[in-house]
């Protein structure tokens, strides 16, 4: 079962490569911030990955298991309360992002970045 | 089996999501991206996460990328 | 004599600095002090290079001695590679994420 | 008396919460704020040294390998978490006092962001498990976010987005290094994964330890502002309210110290890690010093300046020796009270005069005599001069790395010194001494009292310092003896 570790690992790795490019490639602010968002999602991903026991049981003790036998067999539960908390994390800021791309673009009419988010020192510093 | 099919549907799904011209349909790509990694959680032995990414990933995210895309524009260009 | 055409020239290079504006003679006098600064510490920080290897140190301090004087004024360069949009802060993040990543797994243990 | 140590934590982000609910009873929410406030500072001052298990769950011995497990998430607290516990909550309690009487209407949202921010950093240095740090850092970068965006300063809500889009690449990949260190050790306690460091129980040659390393410090890099992210974080700094920026700097000061001691108790046995942490700091120096230079908006100077210094503070972690870590620790502290009080003092002429570039300013002294005499005792503090407290920190460094053998290293911290004292003397002379500029208009408006009560309260402080640094130096100097 190694290789389900493999694939997921190369998945991961997939979506935080998709990330970083279309954080330099992708000039569209809003698909700049889903991309963005594919590496935490690839980072959840991973750390759920190390917890992963093969062939294990979920680490949820029922009763009547016996609890040396759960103990060898169950998922590491460390890593998923991680993730728990990183999800729920990635989504808030993303929604801050979006609120603060939707009040920008009121300002500027075009979703592009290099418009939206460019040099302004210059025309702050005089402006007369 | 099933594992690979889901790294597969959701890799292809974020590389869907970014090439789109329209972004609404960037934002229903990201819930399948966010829905795939919510069973493959399941799979990998954690169903708490995988309830709350299901929650955020294939229900939360969207809506909010499509509310900002309704208040913005709705093409890429 | 070219060399010294481009030392005069850079008084003159530091107005489109602040170009929107008037260029009064403190901005003028900081931004050489900024150029000198930046030269002497680039090599100075170049020197310690020697507890690698000597030779090479002395190798490298040259050479960016060279390098840096040959190519003033070097703070327009350097002030436009840094200004605030969002691209350019992006670039250089990756690629110094980049290289650190790279440097650690190749390099890691040589140090 | 250790239910002190998480109340430090608890205070800000229940008052926090409970004025962001309530803040429509205006006078209430002020008075409430101000109580709280001035609570801040003295929490750590009345509680006792010790460690705080929350839950209740002891840590566990081991028998068979006779080591100790750490269960439950883990506050330490001694003396430099005091100190600079207690700093962060004086600097709260100022900001707060000088926003309170800024404005009639208080807004309940910018309270609750300072308060957060407040609670984040605290919990940040307390804490003693390295993903309990991560949320807060993430907490707290959604906080910054919120101070920058709140102020009505133009171009703010860009700088903010910037901020953001970078900080969400600097945090998941500073999470994933989390995640490689726990694929090595099972644990997430700073103390478990330390000791399972040093024992050997690691392999510290194996690349995954070395990628921990490298990712973990992507992550530092983006939370102190070091390069490549200082464009960003002094622009930050700049598009903030003069008193949220002096917090915000603060923010930044000890989020950096309490990753980089993390990062220090486990990854100090690679010889590397100092190499990587001298190299950024070299380079925040250089490029923070030589850009505030040739900047003509006050505030982005100030801004520049405060990440150039950052690199005095990595470069004392980086030499790795206990005089120098101390002396790395003390500059932070100095840092944290002079770029406080000159952003406050700068804040005090941009709200006098409407007006941030020093083209267009002059003459200021002979209106505004008091705050330009503090703002010059700032600047020198901040440059090194002798009786003040930048100078006995910037001596320390300088000795520290003439002892560790690199006289280069001492010189290019001296250069540094000398290079911001340039900018001081440029931007004064602009600013107070040259003749006011004719289309310059001052309606004679007077600089708020609660600002000029604030600078003088951190200038108290500066001097203090200067002449006794003993009362802080030995008891960080005790703290460092422990960890390394």
């Amino acid at each position: 079962m190694a290789q389900t570790q493999l694939a997921i690992l190369m998945a991961s790795v997939a979506l935080i490569v998709i990330g970083v490019y279309s954080a330099i490639f992708i000039d569209n602010i809003i698909k700049k911030i889903i991309g963005i968002s594919f590496i935490e999602e690839g980072v959840n991903l991973f750390i759920v990955a190390i917890g992963y026991k093969a062939g294990g049981v979920v680490p949820i003790l029922m009763p009547g298991m016996d609890t040396t036998w759960f103990a060898s067999n169950a998922a590491y539960p460390l890593p998923f309360g991680l993730v728990l908390t990183s999800i729920v994390i990635g989504a808030s800021t993303l929604a801050v992002m979006l609120a603060l791309v939707m009040v920008l673009y009121r300002r500027y009419g075009t979703l592009s970045t290099k418009v939206m988010l460019a040099d302004t020192s210059k025309q702050e510093e005089y402006n007369e | 089996m099933l594992e690979f099919v889901l790294c597969i549907i959701m890799v292809l799904s974020a590389i869907l999501a970014l090439i789109q011209k329209d972004l609404l349909k960037a934002a229903i790509l990201t819930g399948f991206s966010g829905g795939a990694l919510a069973v493959l959680f399941q799979i990998l032995l954690a169903p708490d996460v995988a309830l709350t990414q299901a929650i955020v990933g294939a229900a939360i995210v969207p809506v909010f990328i499509a509310l900002a895309v309704k208040k913005t524009q709705r093409s890429d260009d | 004599m070219k060399l010294y055409d481009q030392i005069f020239d850079v008084v003159k290079q530091f107005k489109k600095l602040f170009s929107p504006g008037p260029v009064t003679n403190a901005d003028v006098s900081g931004s050489i002090t900024a150029e000198i600064f930046i030269i002497v510490s680039l090599v100075l920080s170049a020197i310690l290079l020697r507890h690698v290897n000597v030779l090479l140190a002395a190798l490298v301090t040259l050479i960016l001695a060279v390098v840096l004087i040959s190519n003033i004024p070097l703070i327009p360069k350097f002030k436009k590679e840094q200004d605030d949009s969002l691209e350019k802060m992006l670039f250089y993040a990756i690629v110094t994420l980049a290289i650190i990543v790279v440097f650690m797994y190749w390099g890691g243990n040589l140090v | 008396m250790n239910e002190l140590i998480p109340i430090m934590v608890i205070v800000p982000l229940m008052a926090a919460l409970l004025i962001s609910a309530f803040s429509k009873f205006n006078k209430a929410t002020k008075i409430f704020a101000f109580v709280v406030a001035i609570c801040l500072p003295i929490i750590p001052l009345a509680s006792n040294y010790g460690l705080h298990y929350f839950g209740g769950y002891a840590p566990i011995l081991d028998n068979v390998t006779n080591v100790m497990y750490h269960p439950a998430i883990t506050y330490s607290f001694t003396f430099l978490q005091q100190i600079f516990i207690a700093i962060v909550g004086l600097l709260t309690f100022l900001v707060v006092f000088v926003y309170l009487t800024k404005y009639k209407k208080v807004s309940g949202p910018y309270l609750f962001l300072l308060f957060l921010g407040t609670a984040a950093v605290t919990a940040m240095i307390l804490t003693d498990d390295i993903f309990h740090m991560f949320v807060f850092f993430e907490i707290l970068a959604l906080a910054q976010v919120g101070i920058v965006a709140a102020s009505s300063i133009d171009y703010s809500y860009e700088m903010a987005l910037k901020y953001m889009i970078l900080g969400s690449i600097g945090s998941p990949i500073m999470l994933l290094g989390i995640g490689f260190l726990l694929a090595l050790t099972g644990s997430v306690n700073v103390t478990d994964i330390a000791t399972a460091v040093h024992n050997g129980l690691v392999d510290i040659t194996s690349p995954v330890f070395l990628m921990s390393l490298a990712l973990i410090f992507f992550g530092w890099l983006y939370a102190s502002g070091l390069p490549p992210f200082h464009t960003i974080k002094s622009g930050v700094y700049s598009k903030a309210e003069p008193h949220g920026a002096a917090l915000l700097q603060s923010f930044t000061v000890i989020s950096m110290i309490s990753i980089v001691l993390i990062m220090f108790r486990i990854f100090s046995t690679l010889p590397i890690f100092e190499v990587l942490i001298v190299f950024f700091s070299i380079l925040a120096m250089i490029l923070g010093v030589s850009l505030a230079l040739t900047q003509t908006d006050f505030r982005r100077m100030i801004g520049f300046l405060a990440v150039g210094e950052l690199g005095f503070i990595g470069l004392g972690i980086g030499l790795g020796t206990t005089f120098s870590l101390t002396a790395g620790l003390f500059q932070a502290l100095n840092e944290i009270l002079i770029t406080a009080l000159l952003f406050i003092g700068f804040g005090a002429i941009v709200e006098a005069t409407n007006e941030v570039d020093t083209r267009k300013l002059g003459g200021l002294l002979a209106y505004h005599p008091k705050v330009s005499i503090m703002l010059l005792i700032g600047g020198m503090a901040m440059a090194g001069v002798p009786p003040l407290n930048g100078f006995q920190s910037k001596l320390m460094l300088v000795q520290a790395s003439l002892n560790c053998g690199y006289p280069e290293l001492s010189i290019l911290a001296i250069m540094v010194s000398i290079a911001t004292f340039v900018v001081f003397v440029k931007t004064f002379y602009t600013m107070f001494l040259k003749p006011k500029p004719k289309d310059l208009e001052l309606e004679n408006k007077e600089v708020p009292r609660s600002m000029i009560f604030t600078m003088g309260v951190l200038l108290i402080i500066i001097i203090l310092l200067g002449i006794f640094p003993d009362v802080v130096t030995t008891g960080i100097s005790n703290f460092v003896g422990g960890i390394l």
